[in-house]
């Protein structure tokens, strides 16, 4: 593609992604709102695509539009979620009426003041361009990592730490899901034709899931989005109907939960322990290491991902478990 | 300073701005879940435009990094928001 | 371990430690917490006798502990704090009798005798503090203490009063820190020295050195109950009898006069202070008090209430004394913080006692008492004549001494007057009052008789703290002149302050 | 003797995981990582006062390209703080959970809040710390809706919400620092930082996030639902620990890693907030109905005193005085940390045995438990900054600060708020003296009545009495 091509389509493609992100935001009617919210992320992984960035493209596509659209998109189906759609949060109502039109102007302005702000700030950044030395850091040390995809490097070696207390993120959402209710009701089982479906499209799930953990270690992929296929696997399955979605019981779930960050902290203690630094993988080790963590914490988030889609413990491993509360 | 480096962070840039905007000012919590998605879509805009070095030149790959694990804890935010919503509307309809 | 440094704190901690043990005793423990109390009491004396003799030979007691950079909790023992030590252990051991015999039916006795405690340890602290900011401290810490006794009652009377004592205080305190913290700015520490330090600032800071004293003596004059800021004095009166002794001879009132000798003497220096034009204003305000509180005191016939009007009166005299430039006058006034103290606590636990034996709250109600309880209404009258000025009881000293110093100094044109015509008005609301209870007849019944006549008039523990008292009243004034009386240690404090 | 600072982070994840897979024995395992935790966090300040400051490169990487963990004074001093007061914490949840299912679910997430407190006191790396706050603030939303009522959800949701704006604000200036800087670690960007557009945009972006977390005035409208709907010892650690960890970033910031690029005029901005948030917060205290309400208020108003340090800082030239108010804003922080926690254990204690929590009922009750209300006591000293507590030496530096520089609006602030806290303590403490039926002991119920009462003497006496070693520990630090 020539230069101004080039410019076309990125002026084409920034343009969806600004009215996409509007209309998302100014729709009234909650569904479309997230069907344009799940269509920006999507033009947003194309995006990440032409700035060269394809993990985060996959990323963006697996969890930011996929996941979070899934989620908001069944969360808008409920009609007993109320609270979601009604203003239940604000302070008082009729104050804020009065005084709504004022404010919209004030804050309008104020955004426009934090844009322009911002790119002006930005454009001086850009303007510095100071950061080759880092990125020559890490082409450097790439070889000492254990992998050859930096953004894995980075991530599971370089600032491993960031991601393990990314995973104790994940656990702690999980866990607030888990304390916070029980799993909504059933769906409706869908149709022979999505059962067809489903049988053939679960094994194909898994077998990408586990091509993009081992893919991670040298290509865009990696235990996120491993992770994310395999919760698409039991989504896809349960939306056909399948109560316990191939999840174990509430002890191994519990171990499963407790995989991602339990492994880091095997992995970075044991070599503590061995008078190496936390998480200072030997540089022989370093591969079949990083492999055992992704393992895990591919687990981990895949479960995790569930669950949260299921808003709670699936009834067949739901612990009869009252809300006594004073 | 590149073309596309510039284009793609002013973008991020009015993004966050847009999303800010609806999480200050919509009353509903589902526009604001989905302004904050936004919002942190903008900034992950910004990141990624960062570390674009031009065609055929390997980018940066701490800012993908950096978003990567932002897209994620993104998620779980989210997810947590959704199940709030859920208890809440269980607890009001017990009121 | 080196008794110089550590005594001070020995003094503090001998009432302290036991408040603290006391309040997580359980009610019953009767005869734990009077044991704790008395011991405490009693280590105090004993290491307080100690204190005395060495400072009286010149002995360097101090205590220093880091608070903060620049910020040093001193305890310190020289003539004037030992003077103050001396009146409040004494005077703590037997108002402890007094409220053991007072109080020991009554609920929330751990929570009562607890706040006693740390009450004293304050006020033993603020005598000992060795610069402004170790003040303060405790300055604060003798409101927070009190403010539990005051409300002890948990009547609706009693929650009034100690918060009316709580808003005086505390804002009185804010000044006070204010002032403190602009002082420690401008001079640093301000360690308490004879003689005073400021004088060697340059002149530019005088202006402001005006406004702090201000903000001082404003803060220092609500617990002195300087005119106007006296308000919480009489409302306070509905706490027990024995607080209000605390508060109106130990503690509470003194700490207040206390603190203004020191910040004249020993942080401005008298000499100074008079340089800058502030003992006339200090002067003036001690004088309109002196007479405000006894016109007020007049038409009280609630009879704890006169006392208090009668003490916002008698403790300015210690102002006064302080605004007098000059040796003689100091004398007077020093002297009369212990005076005062003896003698008004004498009146204090006779009025508890006519409360608590015949339930008698009331002037109009003392008719013929003195025949029921002779004992009580002779500590009494000598503690009321001691107030008038009549010798030889203990007011009549500082009475001469503060006369005697407005000469010297040249102003008697204007503090002879006052002098005279608040002993007038001190005779017009005490004698009425002793005319009652010796030459009138008692009428048909006492308001409610509580404790029966027995071998003594009342319980043992009520009588023998005013007999005491009223007998350390008399022999202040009869034995002015000999060693170590309170006279003496004035004057030993006077030549020290002067550099005689 | 650096491990420790890796083992502050991964001691109590550990436990988290354990308690997660052994709820049976989860009451054990709390108390010995808080224990042990807090020895950790001793031994840290230890060494940080004998050999400076102390830094623990993660998998042996270079600050830079990996992430590198920090301590100084300041640091330690929190880190400690917020160790006494977790463990204080949780022997006192122990108690106050009662099923053994509520236990279940809290544990876990109570441990990945301390996680993530100790991770965001240690962290040198800007990315590193939005990841930390997210945790912080994701488990203190889980921990704050346990409540489980509609108000304690749609608070937590707001909290959450709130939270989540704060990060992403935080993580838009971090964006624009990496752009500018082309570094995350912060002691590298100390040394690299100049003014101009990037930096003072992201300084501002940051500290915008930042202030809505610390709830500074007028920020300040979540926090008061979520702290006085949360279960008690949630509410202690959120007011004690969870702003008070997002304001030590503010400092690190201002006073740190931008002090170079920091303005008088930006400076005064903050202490002007800091100065509403006293008066305001004080205020709603006072007007409270409820005691739970009043303390989170109550909060609001005592982080604003912190704030009221920052004009001075900037104006007083760096040598003895500076390095005083400097003490001076640690130890008011710490004791506030420590008082406003033993303050919410008490209301609890007050909430489960008597049922309510409402001021004007509180007659009998302060009678039935004379040891917490003998809390409550220590602590509303503490917070209204009387001596001998450790705020008292805080604002006395306060005051000494403002003459110092002239700044005379902040003294006025000062003493008003802290006589607006003497009236709504005492409107409190007035309720202690009715003559209701009391009991023999002044200790009834131990295992939640000692927590309260030891941090709240901590406040009053140990950082009134033996604070020191605070300002020595900060030398040469901010």
């Amino acid at each position: 593609m020539n230069t101004t091509g080039l410019l076309v389509f990125d002026g084409l493609l920034l343009i969806s992604i600004v009215s996409l992100a509007w209309s998302a935001l100014a729709s009234p009617d909650a569904r479309r709102s997230v069907i344009l919210f799940m269509a920006f992320g999507l033009v947003l992984a194309v995006a990440w695509g032409r700035l060269l960035a394809p993990d985060v493209a996959l990323a963006e596509a697996a969890i930011g539009a996929g996941l979070s659209g899934a989620l908001l998109l069944v969360a808008v189906g409920e009609q007993s979620n109320r609270a979601l759609q009604d203003n239940a949060l604000r302070v008082s109502e009729r104050n804020a009426l009065r005084v709504r039109a004022t404010l919209q102007w004030v804050i309008t302005i104020l955004c426009v003041a934090l844009a322009a702000t911002l790119a002006w700030a930005l454009v001086h950044a850009l303007d510095r361009a100071t950061n080759e030395r880092l990125a020559q850091i890490v082409s450097e040390n790439l070889a000492a990592s254990g992998v050859s995809n930096p953004v894995t490097a980075i991530l599971l070696n370089f600032r491993a730490y960031d991601t393990l207390l990314e995973l104790a993120v994940l656990l702690t959402a999980v866990l607030g899901i888990l304390a916070l209710g029980t799993a909504r009701p059933d769906y409706q089982r869908t149709g022979p034709v999505f059962d067809g479906l489903a049988r053939w499209l679960v094994p194909v799930l898994i077998l990408t899931a586990g091509y993009l953990l081992w893919v991670g270690a040298h290509a865009p992929g990696g235990a996120f989005q491993a992770g994310a296929t395999l919760a698409a696997a039991a989504v896809v399955l349960r939306l056909a109907g399948e109560r316990s979605i191939g999840l174990p019981q509430a002890g191994a779930l519990r171990v499963i939960l407790a995989a991602g960050v339990g492994m880091f902290l095997v992995v970075g203690l044991t070599l503590l322990l061995l008078g190496r630094p936390f998480l200072g993988y030997p540089p022989a080790w370093a591969g079949s290491l990083i492999l055992l963590i992704e393992s895990a914490a591919m687990l981990a988030i895949a479960a995790t991902l569930v669950l949260a889609f299921l808003g709670g413990r699936p009834p067949a491993i739901a612990v009869n478990e009252e809300n006594n509360r004073c | 300073m590149l073309t596309a480096q510039l284009l793609y962070g002013l973008t991020g840039c009015l993004i966050v701005a847009l999303g800010l905007r609806t999480v200050l000012l919509h009353a509903s919590l589902l526009h604001r879940v989905v302004a904050i998605n936004v919002l942190g879509a903008g900034v992950f805009m910004i990141l990624v435009a960062i570390a674009y070095r031009g065609p055929g030149v390997p980018p940066d790959p701490i800012p993908h990094a950096l978003v990567l694990t932002g897209i994620v804890v993104a998620v779980s935010a989210t997810a947590l928001a959704l199940a709030l919503a859920r208890r809440l509307t269980a607890e009001q309809s017990n009121d | 371990m080196n008794l110089d440094t550590w005594l001070p704190l020995l003094v503090v901690a001998s009432s302290l430690l036991p408040g603290l043990v006391i309040f997580f005793l359980s009610e019953s423990s009767h005869w734990l917490r009077t044991a704790l109390n008395l011991t405490g009491a009693g280590v105090k004396l004993v290491l307080v006798g100690v204190m005395v003799w060495g400072v009286f030979h010149e002995h360097s007691y101090e205590t220093r502990w880091t608070l903060a950079p620049g910020l040093d909790l001193v305890l310190h023992a020289d003539t004037l704090s030992v003077l103050f030590v001396s009146l409040s252990t004494v005077l703590w051991l037997v108002t402890t009798v007094y409220a053991i015999g007072y109080l020991e039916k009554s609920p929330h006795r751990s929570r009562f005798f607890g706040f006693f405690s740390l009450c004293v340890s304050a006020t033993v602290g603020l005598a000992l503090a060795g610069n402004l900011f170790t003040f303060v401290i405790f300055y604060e810490l003798l409101t927070l203490a009190t403010y539990p006794l005051v409300a002890h009652r948990g009547t609706p009377e009693a929650l009034r009063g100690a918060r009316i004592y709580l808003a005086y205080t505390l804002g009185g305190g804010a000044l006070l820190l204010v002032g403190t913290v602009w002082l420690h700015v401008l001079a640093g520490p301000a360690p308490f020295v004879e003689g005073g330090i400021l004088h060697r600032l340059p002149a530019e800071y005088h202006a402001q050195l005006r406004v702090i004293f201000l903000l001082l003596i404003i803060g220092l004059g609500v617990k002195a109950a300087l005119v106007p800021l006296h308000g919480w004095l009489p409302r306070a009166m509905v706490a027990p009898a024995p607080v209000s002794a605390l508060l109106h001879a130990v503690a509470v009132v003194k700490a207040g006069a206390f603190g203004i000798v020191r910040v004249v003497y020993d942080v401005y220096g008298v000499n100074f202070a008079d340089e800058l034009g502030l003992l006339t204003g200090l002067g003036i305000a001690a004088a309109v008090t002196i007479i405000y509180g006894s016109i007020k005191a007049l038409s009280q016939d609630n009879l704890k209430k006169r006392l208090a009007y009668s003490t916002v009166s008698q403790v300015s005299y210690i102002a006064l004394g302080t605004a007098i430039l000059g040796p003689v006058g100091t004398i007077g006034g020093i002297v009369h913080l212990v005076h005062q103290g003896i003698m008004k606590i004498t009146l204090f636990f006779a009025a508890g006692n006519y409360a608590e034996t015949l339930g008698i709250h009331k002037v109009s109600e003392m008719n013929g008492v003195g025949r029921r309880m002779p004992m009580t209404t002779i500590a009494f009258s000598v503690a009321a004549l001691g107030m008038i000025g009549v010798p030889p009881v203990a007011g009549f000293v500082s009475k001469w001494y503060l006369g005697l110093g407005a000469v010297e100094a040249g102003m008697a044109a204007w503090v002879m007057p006052v002098l005279i015509v608040s002993s007038l008005l001190n005779a017009a609301y005490f004698l009425p009052v002793l005319q009652r209870a010796w030459f009138r007849n008692p009428g048909s019944a006492w308001p409610a008789e509580h404790i029966p006549a027995a071998r003594f008039e009342t319980t043992a523990a009520l009588l023998w703290p005013p007999v005491v008292t009223a007998t350390l009243a008399l022999a202040a004034g009869l034995f002015a002149a000999a060693p170590y009386s309170p006279l003496e240690w004035a004057e030993l404090i006077a030549q020290r302050e002067y550099g005689l | 003797m650096t491990d420790a600072l890796i083992w502050l982070v991964a001691m109590p994840l550990a436990a988290a995981l354990a308690t997660l897979l052994l709820p049976r024995h989860a009451s054990v395992v709390v108390i010995i990582t808080g224990v042990v935790t807090t020895l950790a966090g001793g031994i840290l300040l230890f060494a940080v006062g004998t050999q400076g400051a102390l830094s623990y490169e993660i998998g042996g990487w270079t600050a830079g390209l990996g992430i590198a963990l920090r301590a100084d004074g300041l640091s330690a001093l929190l880190l400690l703080m917020t160790a006494l007061v977790m463990l204080a914490a949780s022997i006192y949840a122990s108690a106050y959970f009662s099923k053994a299912v509520e236990r279940a679910r809290f544990w876990p997430l109570w441990l990945l809040l301390w996680t993530s407190l100790n991770a965001l006191l240690l962290s040198g790396d800007l990315f590193n710390l939005y990841v930390t706050l997210e945790l912080l603030g994701l488990s203190a939303v889980v921990l704050a809706s346990l409540g489980g009522k509609t108000a304690a959800v749609a608070a937590a949701l707001r909290y959450l919400l709130v939270g989540l704006l704060g990060s992403m604000l935080f993580l838009a200036g971090v964006s624009l620092i990496y752009a500018g800087y082309g570094t995350l670690d912060i002691a590298a960007l100390a040394h690299l930082i100049e003014p101009g557009p990037v930096t003072w945009t992201a300084l501002a972006l940051m500290t915008a996030g930042l202030l809505l977390k610390t709830a500074l005035f007028p920020l300040h409208f979540w926090l008061p639902p979520a702290h006085a709907s949360a279960p008690a010892p949630v509410s202690a650690v959120l007011s004690a620990l969870v702003v008070k960890v997002a304001f030590y970033l503010v400092l690190r910031l201002w006073l740190d890693v931008f002090a170079a690029v920091v303005t008088g005029a930006a400076a005064n901005l903050l202490g002007v907030l800091g100065a509403g948030a006293v008066l305001w917060g004080s205020w709603r205290a006072l007007r409270a109905e409820r005691l739970k309400l009043l303390a989170a208020y109550s909060t609001v108003a005592q982080l604003g005193y912190l704030f009221l340090f920052f004009p001075l800082l900037q104006a007083l030239p760096s040598g003895p005085a500076r390095d005083a108010a400097v003490g001076g804003l640690v130890i008011l922080a710490l004791t506030h940390g420590f008082a406003k926690a033993g303050l919410f254990m008490a209301i609890g204690v007050i909430q489960q045995r008597c049922g309510h929590d409402s001021i004007r009922d509180l007659d009998g009750t302060a009678q039935r438990l004379p040891a917490t209300t003998f809390a409550i006591a220590l602590a509303g000293v503490a917070l209204i900054g009387l001596p001998p507590s450790g705020a008292f030496l805080g604002k006395w530096q306060l005051l000494a600060g403002s003459f110092a520089t002239g700044q005379w609006l902040w003294i006025l602030v000062t003493v008003a708020g802290s006589l607006l806290a003497a009236a709504y303590i005492f409107r409190v403490l007035g309720h202690a003296f009715g003559h209701q039926a009391y009991p023999q002991r002044p200790v009834t119920v131990a295992r939640e009545e000692w927590p309260a009462l030891v941090l709240t003497a901590m406040a009053m006496v140990g950082l009134g009495l033996a604070g020191a070693p605070v300002w020595r520990l900060l030398e040469g630090g901010l």
